[in-house]
């Protein structure tokens, strides 16, 4: 029973903690609604499509394929990115091209979305520099898995 | 022994080997391996890549594994500093005028030249000149492409095209750094073993238009397993793709390579057997038909078993199996060709049994044999009589056929089959390919095909070779044997013998028991 | 190369260039004037086979091809006891740079060779003896060509040479102007009309050569000496010599020195005496800088090693070899990069491709020397290139991996600082 | 027109009552986002006009109209309908009894602010409350989901075993203002204690209030006492809801915060009274008038009990964003073994002061 007693002040204490967070944001909401700025804001949310963080420089955002000088990708379909994907989501398809100088390409590539993680690995795998993951496309959502599926265009775009 | 054996050390092993081995193979005794690109055991060693060298206790060189035959009392260091060394700058030097264009070679993952950078080399470059141009897409036969900016000039095509097929068709043409392998004067290697200058080549400079391109090694999964397509009964190794999850068809079989057996086909497979898988995979039946009034019904194994065992099992009881009618085909393995023989020929006494087979070919004197087909001595070794097919005497007072395999539509023309088959009311087909024979059957029973299976084959000269099972069964389809005993089991014959016989190793063991043959 | 007078000047009793002032002496009436063919005479019907090739033994005589092998010892290496036919191989495929000794040989003399390839074939028993010949050497092998035809038909070659039953047929066969074919198995394969490729050793020739027979190989210098021993005996021949290296030499003398040409001279005489004394010096205003004592695949000598004893082993103990004996002296006006380059390029150009240290190394080592002699050298590449050349030597199917590498390693050892200057200012 | 009036007084008492359950869960949402440093929800517009999110619960609701009404397969329909109605009517019947203010003269008639003053309205109310218990039971059973069934029962027996604490919590303070009749509560709370406290329940019933706040949460079946329902971890009864009928259950629970809150401010904290505020005006302690006219002191006492009641609301949700869950065991020795011996030692102490001051 005593010891139930600690835990009753325990649970006061608990309960202005939050009551201070309470007061001391709904303060400098207060404030801001009434248009005083502070260097304090209330929240830490980000009103994400509206404001927009700076992504990282390493960030992993959606795939793309990297161009020749001539516009042909750099791919040469060697599959190491399929070999090394975890989640499998990579799927290549070679040809052959008529350039001795460049001999294999991809005619079919395609990434499905709903599958990758984003771990990167394909990135570091290529040997060829041709995917990368910088694009800032961070906004992936679709209404269809077929929008999800990436392929040769939607990636060299 | 003292006379007979040679007692050397490599690398502290003591090994005792035959007079005139040579330390590469005296290595191989001992279980070490000693990296060599030219040198092949099927050919004279040529000693041209230089990087099997050895150090000998006493010689002040170093010495070639692959072509220095051992002397007794010989003290042999493979990894010792000096070695390493030798074949770190040997691979320097192959690198040097390599184009590392691994990521586009169809070797890689299976490739020497990477296999030993991974254990000798490990270097930076340090060649910083321009590489030598060279042609890259070279045609030297119908299905081979040399690409000689990989080449390593360690001439095992050239070998082989002058020592075992004996046609000579490459050459190494120019010298030095110019030294190229060509065909003369644009004759293109044509030969019906070409396809083995592809696993020859230790690095990718032969590549297969067959495999070129299609995947990369590493996803597949390699199996041993016997060439179906003659009599030889090579042993080859089948290299088959589980296949992306997501993306339907990518499960098949890539290539087939040869695998050693010195017995049969030494190191060698024909084009034949080679090029010949995609007829394996291509048209599979996979479904299970009842042809109900016109109406394809699909079915399920139990139900068509039973269904058919409704029919024979009233003539098995009543002794009265005279009109029923068999087709059997000597491509199924000992284990069906058994089954086949007790169910059908000793359990239900039939008369008219007949086999199938496909038309035979001409052989090429040295592997592909004739006869197409990879187990007729075992239908000879267990007393069936290769009785072909004659329309007439099987559509005679027959109720029942059932047919093995699709090879009788390949035999006899369409309109004949027809006519004749009519008469018959039911029948059945056992088949793993689709072949024209469906439109007159009523009963279609998908087999899979004989890469799916497990069990061994007999070949031309009498050797029984087990092998097991590449790639999953296709669709519903399942192994011909297991049809056999689950139809045993439904006709109710022989329950107990029949339902012991689970696995092809069991069934293989009760054929050694009743046939001595196959002990 | 100017083509000099210079064998007319005696020194010392000659063996080989005796007669080499007679303008016909390639006639055959000619050189039997001058004794020709009585060491055959003697060997054929005098001597038994065992009796010349001991004579031979004794006489220390070692091939001049450049390996140095004791002659009479490869002979006695091919099996007696064989059903095989036997054949002896001359070697006049003369390609290494800066020789030029078997050239005078077979012009001024070509009977004398004849009559050497005659008492050998005898000795070994051997019927059939081809002489392959360089390919530029056509005139040579006209030559030749025409003394075999006058030798054959005053009845020293063909069926039953001097009525004693010992038939020989000599062929004369061209090169077709690959330097990996003065290699001993090369030129089987050649011969046998495949690719100039070496062949691995053992078997050796002597067991297993042309044709899958036993084969003996000599150089052209080898057997001209071979008539000399019959005639005056072992001892005398020994006598000119050193201890266990008999005879004579033919040192070809190349480069800026005044009297370049062939001089024959005692084996053992030292290179400052051939150079200074024999070759007259160095043209007027030129210094030495360097000599290249054994043709081009000989490791080079500085000015100031040049007091050394040309023989095989002297040599060998300075790190350097006698080869063919021909001396290449290089002047303080030369630039060392340019002898690489030249040293360079003729092993890349000549490599036959079989093997990978050779087909690779020395096109690598070419290109760099290239690089380097075009100006763009960059720091480290002399070390590059004698970490190249070593890796090269010793590992090849054939010698002409160290004779490619030799050179090399010599030159970017001993002229390490005149090399990495140009490396500097970038200048070739 | 007595008619007439009660059905306005049911109008406004039910549009104030479902306002403001809608606005609590905007409220919750809300709270909790400032609690915890974020913004919550203010994404829902209408015609791009977000106003704080204040269009919320109409999204909601929207999308739970709109929902698919699905009835689990071999579970009783009806059953599975009723339950969410039943619980949602035993709380929302509960209104009807609470005092919003003192008794108005309209055109001579005295209109009291409360919908049916029953003499026995605070056994009404905890009679009501108890009911809402079958509301559980029957959705956690009509589900045909054993997991929901668990639920229920958990909830049924979280239930009873808090019903008891608040019964008893409430003895005492029907000890101290003897009655049952809400209205009388809380005219009885407007007097002073020692010359200047407001006479709330609060003062006089402290452990009693304790209790009752305790026991009241646990009524609720919200975090920290959410056994019930277990929304991630351990399956609630309302697993096979979905759509208005969840909706409802979702409600309810909002309904019985308010219902909890205007039960504290009834009975605790003086209703409507406001400190030192009669029929006439201000009359400090210490001396000080502040006359003021009578609609004014109506107006102020009902804003008075808004005020109280929109406190405790939301400190009821600031509760439930503070505490863990309780375990089950812990639940069942709180309600046993802890409040409901108080609450008689509440009823024993309570009893001995009454006898000591008479």
């Amino acid at each position: 029973m005593i010891r139930s007693l600690g835990y009753f002040w325990e649970l006061i204490k608990g309960s202005l903690i939050t009551a201070r967070h309470f007061v001391v944001n709904m303060w400098f909401h207060t404030l801001k609604l009434f248009g005083i700025k502070t260097k304090r804001r209330g929240a830490v949310t980000i009103q994400y499509p509206e404001q927009k963080k700076a992504l990282a420089s390493r960030h992993r955002s959606l795939q793309r394929l990297l161009k020749r000088q001539d516009l042909k990708p750099r791919c040469v379909s060697c599959m190491l990115c399929v070999t090394v994907c975890p989640s499998e989501c990579i799927y290549v398809e070679a040809a052959e091209d008529p350039d001795p100088d460049i001999q294999k390409y991809p005619s079919t590539f395609i990434i499905d979305l709903s599958r990758c993680c984003f771990c990167g690995f394909c990135v570091e795998a290529c040997p060829e520099d041709a995917i990368r993951m910088d694009t800032g496309k961070i906004d992936l959502a679709q209404s269809t898995r077929q929008d999800l599926i990436y392929d040769l265009d939607k990636l060299l775009k | 022994m003292e006379s007979a054996g040679m007692k050397i050390v490599i690398d502290d092993r003591p090994v005792e080997v035959e007079e005139g081995t040579t330390i590469l193979q005296a290595a191989k005794q001992a279980g070490l391996h000693i990296p060599h690109l030219c040198f092949h055991p099927a050919f004279v060693p040529e000693g041209s890549c230089r990087i099997c060298l050895v150090e000998i206790e006493g010689l002040p060189k170093l010495e070639l594994a692959c072509a220095t035959a051992v002397r007794d009392g010989m003290k042999i260091s493979t990894q010792s500093p000096r070695v390493r060394e030798a074949r770190r700058g040997v691979l320097e030097f192959l690198m040097a005028d390599h184009p590392l264009d691994c990521p586009i070679c169809d070797k890689a993952g299976e490739c020497k030249l990477q296999d030993y950078y991974q254990e000798y080399g490990l270097f930076e470059g340090a060649f910083k000149e321009a590489k030598e141009k060279r042609d890259k897409i070279i045609k030297i036969a119908e299905k081979l492409i040399l690409d000689r900016e990989r080449c390593i000039l360690c001439t095992r095509c050239v070998r082989f095209l002058s020592e075992i097929t004996k046609t000579q068709e490459l050459g190494v043409f120019r010298r030095g750094i110019h030294s190229e392998i060509s065909t003369y004067e644009d004759a293109p290697v044509q030969n019906n073993y070409s396809g083995n200058l592809v696993d020859l080549c230790p690095v990718g400079a032969i590549t297969d238009t067959e495999f070129r391109f299609k995947t990369r090694t590493w996803f597949l999964a390699q199996s041993e397993s016997i060439c179906p397509l003659c009599s030889r009964g090579c042993n080859i190794y089948v290299d088959y793709h589980p296949g992306f999850t997501r993306i339907p068809g990518t499960a098949k079989i890539y290539r087939i390579r040869a695998r050693e057996n010195l017995e049969v086909n030494g190191r060698w497979i024909c084009d034949f057997g080679r090029y010949g898988f995609p007829s394996l995979e291509k048209d599979r039946g996979d479904k299970i038909l009842w042809k109900k009034e016109g109406r394809d019904t699909i079915m399920s194994w139990e139900k068509i078993l039973s269904l058919l065992a409704e029919k024979l099992r009233p003539r098995h009881r009543t002794k009265n199996t005279s009109n029923i009618a068999v087709v059997a085909n000597t491509w199924m393995t000992n284990e069906e060709l058994f089954l086949f023989k007790k169910i059908f020929k000793d359990d239900l006494g039939l008369k008219k049994i007949f086999f199938a087979d496909p038309r035979p070919g001409s052989g090429d004197g040295f592997l592909l044999q004739a006869e197409r087909t990879p187990n007729a001595r075992a239908a000879k070794e267990m007393g069936l009589e290769l009785n072909p097919v004659n329309l007439d005497d099987l559509s005679k007072n027959t109720d029942v056929l059932i047919i093995f395999g699709p090879f009788l539509a390949d035999l006899h023309d369409p309109s004949s089959l027809k006519n004749d088959l009519d008469k018959i009311r039911t029948k059945v087909l056992v088949s793993s390919h689709r072949s024209g024979l469906e439109s007159y059957v009523d009963f279609i029973l998908p087999a899979s095909g004989i890469l799916e299976k497990t069990g061994s084959l007999t070949n031309r000269d009498g050797l029984v070779q087990k092998f097991s099972a590449v790639c999953p069964p296709c669709g519903d389809s399942r192994p011909e044997w297991s049809v056999l005993i689950e139809l045993a089991k439904e006709l109710r014959i022989n329950a107990g013998y029949y339902s012991r016989l689970t696995q092809p190793e069991v069934i293989l063991k009760e054929m050694g028991k009743e046939i001595a043959f196959f002990r | 190369m100017a083509c000099s007078k210079a064998w007319t000047r005696h020194v010392d009793e000659k063996i080989l260039t005796e007669h080499f002032g007679l303008a016909n002496l390639y006639e055959i009436e000619a050189y039997l004037e001058r004794g020709g063919y009585r060491a055959v005479t003697k060997a054929l019907q005098e001597m038994t086979p065992d009796g010349i090739m001991d004579e031979v033994k004794k006489a220390g005589l070692r091939g001049r091809g450049g390996a140095g092998f004791p002659a009479g010892m490869k002979w006695s290496f091919v099996p007696k006891t064989s059903d095989k036919p036997k054949y002896l191989c001359v070697n006049a495929d003369e390609g290494e740079p800066g020789t030029f000794k078997d050239r005078y040989i077979l012009t001024h003399n070509p009977h004398l060779l004849i009559e050497g390839i005659i008492i050998a074939s005898f000795s070994v028993g051997i019927h059939a003896a081809y002489v392959y010949i360089r390919g530029e050497y056509e005139a040579v092998a006209q030559r030749l060509e025409q003394a075999l035809a006058q030798a054959a038909q005053k009845g020293y070659l063909g069926k039953s040479i001097l009525e004693t039953g010992f038939d020989l047929d000599v062929f004369v066969h061209r090169g077709a102007g690959a330097y990996i074919c003065g290699e001993e198995t090369a030129l089987l394969e050649s011969l046998e009309g495949k690719r100039g490729h070496p062949r691995l050793k053992p078997p050796f020739p002597a067991t297993v050569g042309l044709f899958q027979c036993p084969t003996v190989i000599n150089n052209v210098e080898t057997l001209a000496n071979i008539p000399a021993i019959i005639q005056k005996g072992a001892p005398w021949f020994l006598d000119k010599g050193l201890a266990k290296d008999g005879g004579t030499r033919i040192f070809g003398v190349s480069g800026p020195v005044v009297r370049p040409g062939i001089y024959e001279l005692p084996v053992g005489t030292s290179l400052r005496e051939i150079i200074y004394t024999h070759a007259g010096g160095l043209k007027p205003g030129k210094k030495l800088k360097a000599v290249i004592p054994g043709g081009m695949s000989a490791p080079i000598l500085k000015a100031d090693e040049i007091d050394i004893k040309m023989d095989f082993d002297s040599l060998a103990g300075v790190g350097s070899m006698l080869g063919s004996a021909a001396v290449i002296v290089i002047d303080e006006a030369t630039p060392i990069l340019d002898v690489l380059k030249k040293v360079a390029k003729f092993y890349a150009h000549e490599s036959c491709g079989q093997c990978t240290p050779c087909r690779i190394g020395t096109s690598w080592i070419h290109k760099i020397i290239k690089r380097m002699s075009a100006g763009h050298g960059e720091k480290g590449d002399v070390d590059e290139l004698v970490r190249l050349a070593s890796n090269i030597k010793g590992k090849t199917l054939c010698p002409m991996g160290d004779a490619a590498s030799l050179p090399v390693l010599s030159l970017a050892q001993k002229f390490k600082n005149e090399l990495e200057s140009c490396l500097k200012d970038g200048s070739g | 027109m007595d008619i007439v009036i009660v059905l306005i007084k049911i109008v406004l008492a039910l549009v104030w009552f479902l306002v403001l359950t809608l606005y609590l869960t905007w409220l919750e949402r809300k709270e909790s986002a400032v609690i915890q440093d974020r913004v919550g929800a203010n994404r829902a517009s209408i015609f791009g006009i977000r106003i704080l999110g204040l269009f919320q619960p109409f999204a909601d609701a929207i999308k739970m109209i709109f929902k698919e009404d699905f009835v689990p397969a071999f579970s009783k329909k009806f059953l599975h309908t009723l339950a969410p109605f039943l619980s949602f009517f035993f709380v929302a019947i509960c209104i009807t009894a609470m005092p919003f203010g003192n008794d108005i003269m309209v055109g001579g008639r005295t209109i009291s602010l409360q919908i049916f003053d029953a003499n026995v309205g605070l056994l009404f109310v905890l009679a009501m409350l108890s009911l809402g218990i079958y509301g559980i039971l029957l959705s956690g059973w009509a589900s045909n989901n054993r997991y929901s069934l668990l639920g229920g029962i958990r909830g049924a027996a979280q239930l009873i075993s808090y019903e008891v604490a608040l019964g008893l919590s409430l003895v005492g303070l029907i000890m101290v203002f003897p009655s049952l009749k809400l209205s009388e509560i809380v005219q009885s709370q407007g007097g002073l204690l020692f010359g200047f406290l407001p006479k709330w329940g609060v003062f006089l019933q402290p452990l009693g209030f304790i209790i009752f706040l305790f026991a009241a949460l646990a009524e609720t079946k919200r975090v920290p006492f959410d056994l019930p329902e277990g929304e991630s971890e351990i399956i609630g009864f309302f697993t096979e809801y979905g759509g208005l009928k969840w909706g409802l259950f979702m409600m309810t629970d909002f309904m019985e915060i308010i219902i909890v809150s205007t039960l504290l401010t009834t009975l605790f904290f003086g209703g409507w009274q406001v400190p030192w505020l009669s029929a006439d005006g201000f009359q400090f302690p210490w001396g000080g008038q502040w006359q003021m006219a009578r609609w004014l002191v109506i107006i102020f006492q009902v804003l008075a009990f808004n005020i109280k009641v929109f406190f405790f609301c939301w400190l009821q949700i600031l509760i439930r964003w503070t505490y863990p869950r309780f375990r089950y065991d812990q639940l069942m020795d709180m309600g046993w073994k802890l409040l409901v011996p108080l609450s008689l030692v509440n009823i024993v102490g309570t009893g001995l002061l009454l006898m000591v001051i008479k």
